[in-house]
């Protein structure tokens, strides 16, 4: 039988953790297969999860590969399909398929200091490199997460992050003053800027809002990374994840499948439709 | 034998005088065939055209708006907007094929649970003999 | 193997065929549509090229993908669908899109087939009509490396030589297609074969429109990303989908769910064809849109038939026929704006 | 007869002094007999204008255009647009006017009269010339038109090549106006509606056949909406292409947008899709023809926004695009419609 | 997801009895998102709607389905209940399975589904249901009565009386309206002055009451609870403070113009009192009279006002005033004179309508209560009453029934026979319309104790006959023509709405019906409300009346304003239009449907007022974009509720 990749295996939700309230709600999914478990991904690579009757919506995978017991996506509410995942209930079922993506060339990374600078939602992809790489810190050198949100509120995986800061260097971040926050008042890029990590044998990766890698990045360069140290995702619509559609093209790379994992080498040689 | 055709309708009342109307109908327990749905609005002249083509693709055999009496609006006029669009819509629905008696509009007043009663016999009576709307219903 | 087929014996062959579904250029007032048909009478091989390619058949406009349903149980249910694989002979197949389906090949193999496009794709058989006459004002396929008689992509090749065809099979397929009705051939004479290349080369002379400079467009293109022709050349684009849809090459889609009914949740996946010229093609669920206006969006499909697809597959993603050209409400002419691609490059 | 060189004239005029940021006028194309919309800037380039029975499009569908490049200018050159608009492109205007989606200052009006004669029909001057292909084609002073082609010159009675909605033509000159090219001849068409005449004798069952067996070519291409000046809306009810999502749009919003008519090209979602058209267009359209000369499947679109047309005229002796202050169709009433079809 | 409860009630055995209320308990319990699906006895009872709480609570339900008789029943009962569980109103919505479906129909099997049905559209509406709270609306506690008529006064006297503060606005220098102008009232014949001067006393008198004469609505905007009036005050050029009423003005004014008090039967000066029991008791000076003020050409008045009360510089003031709720009272005006030249008027002096009749009779008009001739002052011995003279006449006139015409007709009769006891009085009839408290005793009066010969016909012909009038006409109940040489011919002339009503009724946006008068809000349920909320009708304005009915009609009136007043805030569903602003593109349509002016165009797109709107939902039929939606009834929640309907 001819495989057919577009149809989606059947999953139950575990799990649901409200991570962020308020008008741009996030929950956190811990999905299981109601069949054997075959599916094998990298950090950094994404799934197409369905909600049947309303659709399919490409979310990166929050979890480590490390996991085999679940996957685990954080989804921010934003349009039909995830407004769906936001009703859902554990036990409700989903459809995944995947995964769908380069991920992160982690195994190019051993011995490297690997700084994470995320901004809000952009947490969930860094999530799963950042775990796999707390699961096996002696392969690779300084861990540090720069992270940041508009408000406290909207910090994800908040007690998660307490526990990290036990075993690395954790930078949080708010944009604006807040009773209670002893941590850095400001936008991410600025907490890049004030917090300067090094250079040296390093790799960022950085995820969030597209106006805050854009600035992160500026202030990488500016503290002497190069281009080749600096990784982001890039999002686009996507509809097939498996470079058919047409829809996620950016030049002659298919997001789905060619990203969405890009260097800033990489990316600066694409066009800018992203 | 096969059994009768039992037509499906879905019926917009405006809820001062048609749904009122029908109300009356079930307080004087007068009996009317069972086969419309009625979906109370505020005022027939808020049932859309999307409405009506919706409810033929969803499977309608027919459609009934039904209003105040010209001037008894409880809001003013609405009636009068909803006549002309309806007045409209079946031109259309009729042009382009579609079996005139499946879409109906009346008058019903909250004192017309009589009318309403013969209204409803009246339409499941015509579309008996029309066997099921498969023209604009979605097959899927 | 050659052969020749007289006219009146056309009808009788594909009565042969019972065994096939036939697909054939059937005429609808002034325009000419590639329809089934059960009438071999209906078929009208004369007829200028068919509004839309074989693409609507190998690649239709929609496929279900799968069905889902929730049982009384509250459990739901997928059942995946796949096409029927029912032998099909499509008729009038012009070479240009015969070769359109060669692209499209590519772009549905790869690590994953496309077990929808490769069904159909397998059970076709493709029987080409050469073009004596362009069957457009606006055909060029000589500039995108293909031919009035080009047998890429196809089966058989069909040429007409006035009462009786010239009939070429190119593959296994159509051989087959040519033994089910094996006496109604005949050897073509020495004749024959010299009346079909003046044809051919006649045929070559009529197509009078062409791509100045084919050759170095992909490599100007690569620098004009930021140019301000796309803004002047897309002005009045009215964002449909005229040019996409009808371009035999062209295979973007979207996937949506359709239901019938939400308690219990019943519906089916589709695909539907979908178009790098509708505004919301890229839209995210934020409302960035990568590709906000027109200029961006034919500047996609430009860069996308003439770059990228280069890129990644050596070949123009166009076969010259003309389509988008003769039908583009607005008359934006791809050739023009080639050219002045061309233009900008000197 | 309008004189091509008096059109350069004013648009000349118009550019040099700054009266208007631009003119949409017509240029010859290179994809056929048609012409292409032009938009001219610079004074020298009112050459390329043209004036000629091919002219057939309406170009107030680009002023959809101009006003929302505008909005979306930070510091926008206020100056109208200039735009040539025959008379069915000026009741496309006005019911733009109407519906207060244009402003009159931000529009320049190039009227041309069409007098006797109107635009041609493409598919009817093909069937006339028997294959020949037409190169340029002319009005002349007579209502003949002029047609070039390979084998040189012929006169064709403009009667048997113009487009059908020219000979049901209800203005055959502008009805709203800065400049007006070419005479005021009142025609009037015997017979407005007469491209419904076979149709509506038809019986029930063929109607339906009919529109079925048309509407199920339709592969929603939406051509014959993104031509129509009347479809401005952002986002279209008929079918789930959202274009009005915005930063400030919330996910209920989106998660909310009702479809309903799916993407799939299937009988009921393409009735869904030209009903709903057909009866938005219902007092607002023109007939202008464009969706009907656009539509790659050629679907007589027209048929269906006549009919509406027709029913407007009969029921309510509505007319459309004459008066930009009369209320619309569906906006208003009269005590005295008709409701013999209410029960 | 949302957990939505299902109740379904058995309504003892009027639903049970035809619909099998366990199995649609049971089957809507397998519909998407019901969590909680039981079926009981009697959901209104006590039992009944602690089922519903205790569902709630326990469930943590966030919206309920009630299915049971119809909404206009118990939809409050389940309202209240579920707000009591912390539920808002709209989380709870009700199926009507009783009167829409178990007492109409017979099969079970059949009713039973059409329940499922029902029930299933309620919970798809109400999972889509916004929790809105009702809009609260801060009310400014005063009132504007327009006009200073009988029915204008008294409805301001009945505001000020019960504390609230009024704004008395009459474009004339004085209150009293037609009323005054009257000699007797029928049917007790009290003297009109006699009655109605102390109301206009109490009115200047009034600390509630600020009274506006020679004033009129320039603007209205705002809605119930805080309109906006703005109001031109013309001059008058006397300052009423300072004028003693001493008269000394008048007699060196030389102008002389039309009486418009007297119907034109005498004259005034240019500065004038319009009649001696004015309120405001002052003088006017009627700047269109004047010889001039710029330069001042004559200036004799202000040289003999002692007080100096006489002010030339007085200037139009726009005065602002915010009022709560509005009442108008904008009278009316006999039919046109010019209109009715079939009769004679306008051209024979001794053709006179029924007000000049009415200041003829009066003690202190211009005859001094003498029944004499305008022509040459003689006592008319023959007089000829006409009545419908322009009503009940759909072709040339109005088609309406001026209503108090038959009454004040028998009035005029038997009032002329007590001056002029030898005279003969003549009234040309249709029918004879007395319905009303001691009205037919009163024409039977007329008839019997003062001889007034009714003639049952309609005049053919009045002309001008050596120093008589003769008037032609047809007796139809004897079959014969009559011929009358008249002395005087007294015409019942219509009443229409006064003069500017229709320009009022565009400020105040509020309709006119087709003979012009102001449109009423229901012509049985709401005769006194206009379509306009907290705008309210009183007296001729709105119809043809009498005197009792334009008081009654007032202190109703009245009643319905305090009853908007009486509280601090109020409150509206808050079901009404919403618009999407990213789809609305300003057309306008629903703007041109909206019966209640709560839409209105702002930079390109529409605005709900929330407090105007109704909730009709005609706005979002009519746009094409989807742009403007009812609350709680969008369109989303209709196509669900269509999709379950039909079983899908």
């Amino acid at each position: 039988m001819v495989h057919n990749d577009y149809i989606p295996k059947l999953a139950h939700i575990l799990e649901i953790k409200e991570e962020v309230g308020g008008a741009r709600p996030i929950k956190t999914f811990r999905t299981q297969f109601q069949n054997k478990n075959d599916f094998s991904f990298r950090c950094g690579q994404c799934a197409m999860l369905s909600v049947f009757g309303k659709g399919e919506s490409m979310i990166s995978i929050s979890s480590s590969p490390l996991v085999k017991d679940y996957l685990q996506f954080s989804i921010l509410k934003m349009g039909r399909v995830t407004s769906a995942l936001h009703e859902m209930q554990p036990g409700d079922i989903i459809g995944i398929r995947g995964p769908y993506g380069n991920g992160f060339p982690i195994k190019d990374w051993k011995g490297k200091n690997l700084i994470f600078i995320g901004g809000g939602i952009g947490l969930a992809p860094i999530w799963s490199v950042l775990n796999t790489a707390l699961g096996k810190k002696e392969e690779y050198g300084d861990l540090t997460l720069i992270y940041g949100a508009r408000t406290s509120k909207d910090l994800v995986f908040r007690e998660e992050l307490e526990e990290i800061k036990k075993k690395i260097a954790v930078h949080l971040s708010i944009d604006v003053e807040e009773s209670d926050w002893n941590e850095f008042v400001g936008f991410v890029p600025q907490n890049v800027t004030d917090k300067k990590p090094s250079p040296n044998n390093a790799i960022t990766i950085t995820c969030g809002p597209p106006i805050m890698i854009k600035f992160v990045i500026k202030a990488l360069e500016d503290l002497g990374f190069k281009d080749e140290q600096i990784y982001t995702t890039v999002e686009n619509k996507m509809k097939c994840g498996i470079g058919k559609c047409g829809r996620c093209n950016i030049g002659s790379h298919y997001v789905c499948k060619d990203g969405p994992v890009y260097s800033w080498a990489e990316l600066k040689k694409l066009p800018q439709e992203y | 034998m096969a059994e009768e055709f039992e037509p499906k309708i879905v019926a917009f009342l405006c809820k001062w005088c048609s749904s009122a109307g029908s109300d009356l109908a079930g307080v004087s327990r007068m009996e009317y065939p069972p086969n419309v749905v009625p979906i109370t609005v505020m005022c027939s002249g808020s049932v859309s055209p999307l409405y009506i083509f919706s409810a033929f693709k969803r499977g309608a055999d027919g459609v009934l708006v039904s209003g105040c009496h010209p001037g008894d609006c409880h809001y003013i006029k609405g009636n009068f907007y909803a006549r002309r669009r309806i007045a409209l819509v079946k031109k259309l629905l009729d042009y382009i094929g579609l079996e005139p008696q499946r879409f109906q509009m009346s008058w019903v007043s909250a004192a017309e649970g009589k009318k309403y009663t013969q209204i409803i016999k009246d339409f499941v009576q015509e579309l008996k003999p029309l066997g099921p709307q498969t023209k604009l219903r979605s097959n899927s | 193997m050659e052969k020749i087929l007289t006219k009146k014996s056309f009808p009788q062959w594909v009565k042969k065929l019972s065994l096939y579904k036939i697909y054939a250029p059937v005429r609808d007032n002034d325009i000419c549509n590639l329809e089934a048909i059960d009438n071999p009478e209906s078929i009208d091989l004369d007829c200028s090229n068919t509004v839309l390619s074989p693409k609507k058949i190998i690649f239709p406009q929609r496929e279900i993908y799968l069905e889902f349903e929730t049982s009384d149980e509250n459990k739901l249910q997928v059942k995946e669908i796949l096409p029927e694989e029912t032998p099909s002979v499509i008729f009038g197949v012009r070479p240009c899109d015969a070769k359109a389906l060669t692209l499209t090949d590519k772009v549905f193999s790869g690590d994953f087939k496309d077990p929808y496009y490769w069904k159909r794709r397998n059970s076709t058989t493709l029987i080409g009509l050469a073009c004596n006459i362009p069957p457009s004002p606006n055909c060029f396929c000589l500039s995108v490396g293909g031919s009035p008689h080009s047998k890429e992509g196809l089966d058989i090749l069909m040429t007409d030589l006035g009462d009786k065809y010239f009939v070429e099979s190119l593959s296994e397929k159509g051989s087959t297609l040519i033994n089910l009705a094996k006496p109604l051939f005949q050897q073509p004479k020495a004749a024959d074969k010299k009346a079909v290349e003046k044809t051919q080369a006649e045929a070559e002379k009529k197509i009078v429109r062409q791509i100045k400079d084919i050759k170095k467009i992909p490599s100007i293109l690569e620098n004009m990303f930021d140019s301000p022709l796309w803004d002047k050349e897309s002005l009045s684009c009215l964002r449909c989908g005229i040019c996409t849809y009808l371009c035999p090459t062209c295979h973007c889609f979207d996937i949506n769910d359709e239901v019938s009914s939400s308690s219990p949740v019943k519906g089916k996946r589709v695909r539907t064809w979908d178009n790098c010229q509708f505004p919301d093609f890229t839209m995210h669920s934020s409302g960035h849109n990568p590709r906000p206006d027109r200029s961006s969006r034919l500047r996609q499909r430009i860069l996308h038939k003439f770059q990228y697809f280069v890129e990644l597959y050596k070949d123009y993603q166009c076969t010259g026929c003309g389509r988008c050209i003769s039908k583009c409400p607005v008359g934006i002419d791809i050739i023009e704006v080639l050219d002045k691609v061309s233009d900008y490059g000197s | 007869m309008v004189n091509l060189e008096d059109l350069k004239n004013e648009a000349h005029k118009l550019l040099k002094e700054g009266t208007v940021k631009y003119i949409i006028g017509y240029e010859r194309g290179t994809n056929g007999l048609l012409p292409i919309p032009a938009f001219i800037k610079n004074p020298e380039d009112v050459e390329r204008l043209i004036w000629d029975p091919t002219c057939v499009f309406n170009l107030t569908r680009f002023l959809v255009d101009e006003k929302r490049r505008k909005a979306s200018e930070k510091e926008p050159d206020e100056r109208p647009v200039g735009v040539i608009v025959k008379g069915c492109d000026s009741r496309a205007l006005v019911v733009l006017l109407q519906e207060k989606f244009i402003n009159r200052d931000d529009v320049y009006i190039l009227g041309v009269s069409c007098e006797e004669a109107g635009v041609l029909d493409e598919k009817k001057l093909a069937k006339t010339l028997k294959g020949k292909k037409a190169k340029n084609i002319e009005f002349t002073k007579n209502d003949n038109f002029v047609v070039m082609t390979e084998d040189g010159k012929t006169e064709i009675s403009a009667k048997e090549i113009l487009a059908e909605r020219c000979l049901e033509c209800k203005a055959n000159f502008p009805v709203i106006y800065d400049i007006l090219l070419g005479e005021k001849v009142k025609r009037k068409s015997d017979k407005p509606f007469g491209s419904l005449e076979k149709f509506e004798s038809l019986s029930k069952e063929e109607r339906w056949t009919f529109w079925k067996e048309q509407l199920d070519k339709c592969i929603r291409c939406y051509a014959c909406r993104s031509v129509c000046p009347m479809c401005y809306c952002d986002e279209c009810v008929a079918d789930t292409i959202n274009f009005a999502v915005t930063a400030d749009t919330t996910a209920e919003e989106k998660a909310q947008k009702i479809k309903w008519a799916e993407k799939s090209p299937v009988t009921s979602e393409n009735f869904v899709y030209h009903l709903v058209r057909a009866i938005h267009l219902a007092g607002r359209c023109i007939d202008c023809g464009e969706c009907e000369r656009v539509c790659p499947l050629d679907i007589p679109l027209r048929l269906l926004n006549k009919k509406l047309e027709k029913e407007a005229k009969e029921l309510f002796d509505y007319e459309v695009g004459f008066d930009p202050d009369q209320p619309s169709l569906v906006s208003s009433f009269k005590d005295e419609d008709p409701e013999d079809f209410i029960r | 997801m949302k957990r939505t409860g299902v109740f379904v009630c058995h309504c003892g055995i009027n639903i049970a009895g035809t619909v099998d209320v366990k199995k649609a308990a049971k089957e809507l319990s397998k519909h998407k998102g019901v969590v909680h699906s039981e079926d009981y006895v009697y959901m209104c009872s006590d039992p009944g709607q602690n089922l519903i709480l205790d569902a709630i609570k326990e469930k943590k339900l966030d919206n309920v389905v009630i299915a049971c008789c119809s909404p206009t029943l118990h939809e409050t009962t389940f309202r209240n209940a579920s707000k009591s569980a912390g539920l808002n109103e709209f989380q709870c919505e009700i199926a009507n399975i009783r009167e829409q479906c178990s007492w109409v129909h017979k099969d079970m099997d059949k009713a039973t589904e059409k329940a499922i049905k029902i029930t299933k559209s309620a919970v798809e509406k109400v999972r889509r249901n916004e929790s809105l709270e009702p809009i609260s609306i801060p009310v400014t506690r005063r009132a504007l009565v327009i006009g200073g008529g009988i029915a204008g006064i008294q409805s301001a006297l009945d505001l000020a009386n019960t504390g609230y503060e009024v704004i008395l606005v009459e474009r004339s220098p004085s209150i009293g309206g037609h009323m005054i102008q009257l000699s007797e009232t029928f049917p007790t014949l009290d003297c009109s002055q006699c009655i109605l001067t102390p109301k206009m006393v109490e009115v200047s008198k009034h600390s509630n009451i600020k009274l506006m004469t020679s004033s009129e609505i320039q603007e209205i905007s705002g809605y119930v609870g805080n309109f906006k009036a703005k109001i031109l005050k013309k001059p008058t050029y006397v300052d009423a403070d300072k004028c003693t009423l001493c008269d000394e003005c008048t007699k060196v004014c030389p102008v002389v113009v039309s009486n418009e008090f007297d119907l034109g039967l005498t004259g005034r000066r240019a500065i004038y009192i319009p009649f001696p029991q004015a309120i405001p008791a002052t003088y006017t000076l009627d700047i269109s009279a004047c010889p001039g003020l710029l330069p001042i050409a004559c200036g004799k008045c202000a040289d003999v006002c002692e007080p100096g009360a006489i002010d030339f510089d007085m200037k139009p003031e726009i005065i602002e005033e915010e009022v709560g709720a509005i009442i108008v009272a904008s009278g009316f005006d006999l039919y046109e004179k010019e209109m009715m030249g079939e009769y004679g008027y306008g051209k024979y002096p001794d053709v006179l309508d029924g007000l000049q009749f009415e200041r003829l009779l009066s003690a202190s008009g211009p005859t001094m209560g003498k029944v004499l001739r305008p022509s040459d002052h003689k006592e008319p011995k023959e007089v000829v009453f006409i009545q419908c003279a322009g009503s009940r006449d759909p072709e040339l006139h109005c088609p309406y029934c001026s209503k108090i015409c038959c009454m004040y007709t028998a009035k005029h009769a038997m009032l002329y026979k007590h001056h002029v006891h030898d005279g003969q009085a003549y009234i040309f009839y249709i029918d004879i319309r007395s319905g009303g408290k001691g009205y037919e005793e009163f024409v039977q009066r007329a008839v019997e104790e003062d001889g007034v010969l009714y003639l049952r016909g309609k005049v053919s012909k009045i002309f001008e006959e050596k120093g008589k009038i003769k008037v032609w006409g047809v007796d139809t109940l004897a079959g014969k023509d009559i011929e009358i040489d008249a002395d005087m011919v007294v015409l019942a002339t219509a009443m229409r709405p006064s003069e500017g009503a229709e320009e009022l009724a565009k400020k105040l946006k509020i309709a006119l019906d087709k003979d012009g008068f102001l449109s009423e809000a229901h012509p049985k349920l709401r005769p006194v409300e206009s379509v306009t909320s907290g705008m309210f009708l009183a007296g001729a304005a709105q119809a043809p009346k009498d005197i009792p009915e334009a008081v009654a009609q007032a202190s109703g009136a009245a009643a319905k304003a305090i009853a908007i007043l009486s509280q601090e805030r109020l409150f509206h569903a808050p079901t009404v239009a919403k618009v999407n602003v990213n789809l609305c593109t300003g057309c306008g349509m629903c703007v041109d449907v909206c019966p209640y002016d709560s839409l209105s165009l702002k930079d390109g797109k529409v605005e709900v007022n929330e407090v105007l709107c109704e909730g009709c939902g005609t706005c979002s039929a009519t746009c094409l974009r989807a742009a403007i939606q009812i609350r709680n009834l969008t369109p989303l929640q209709v196509s669900e509720m269509i999709k379950v309907s039909l079983g899908g």
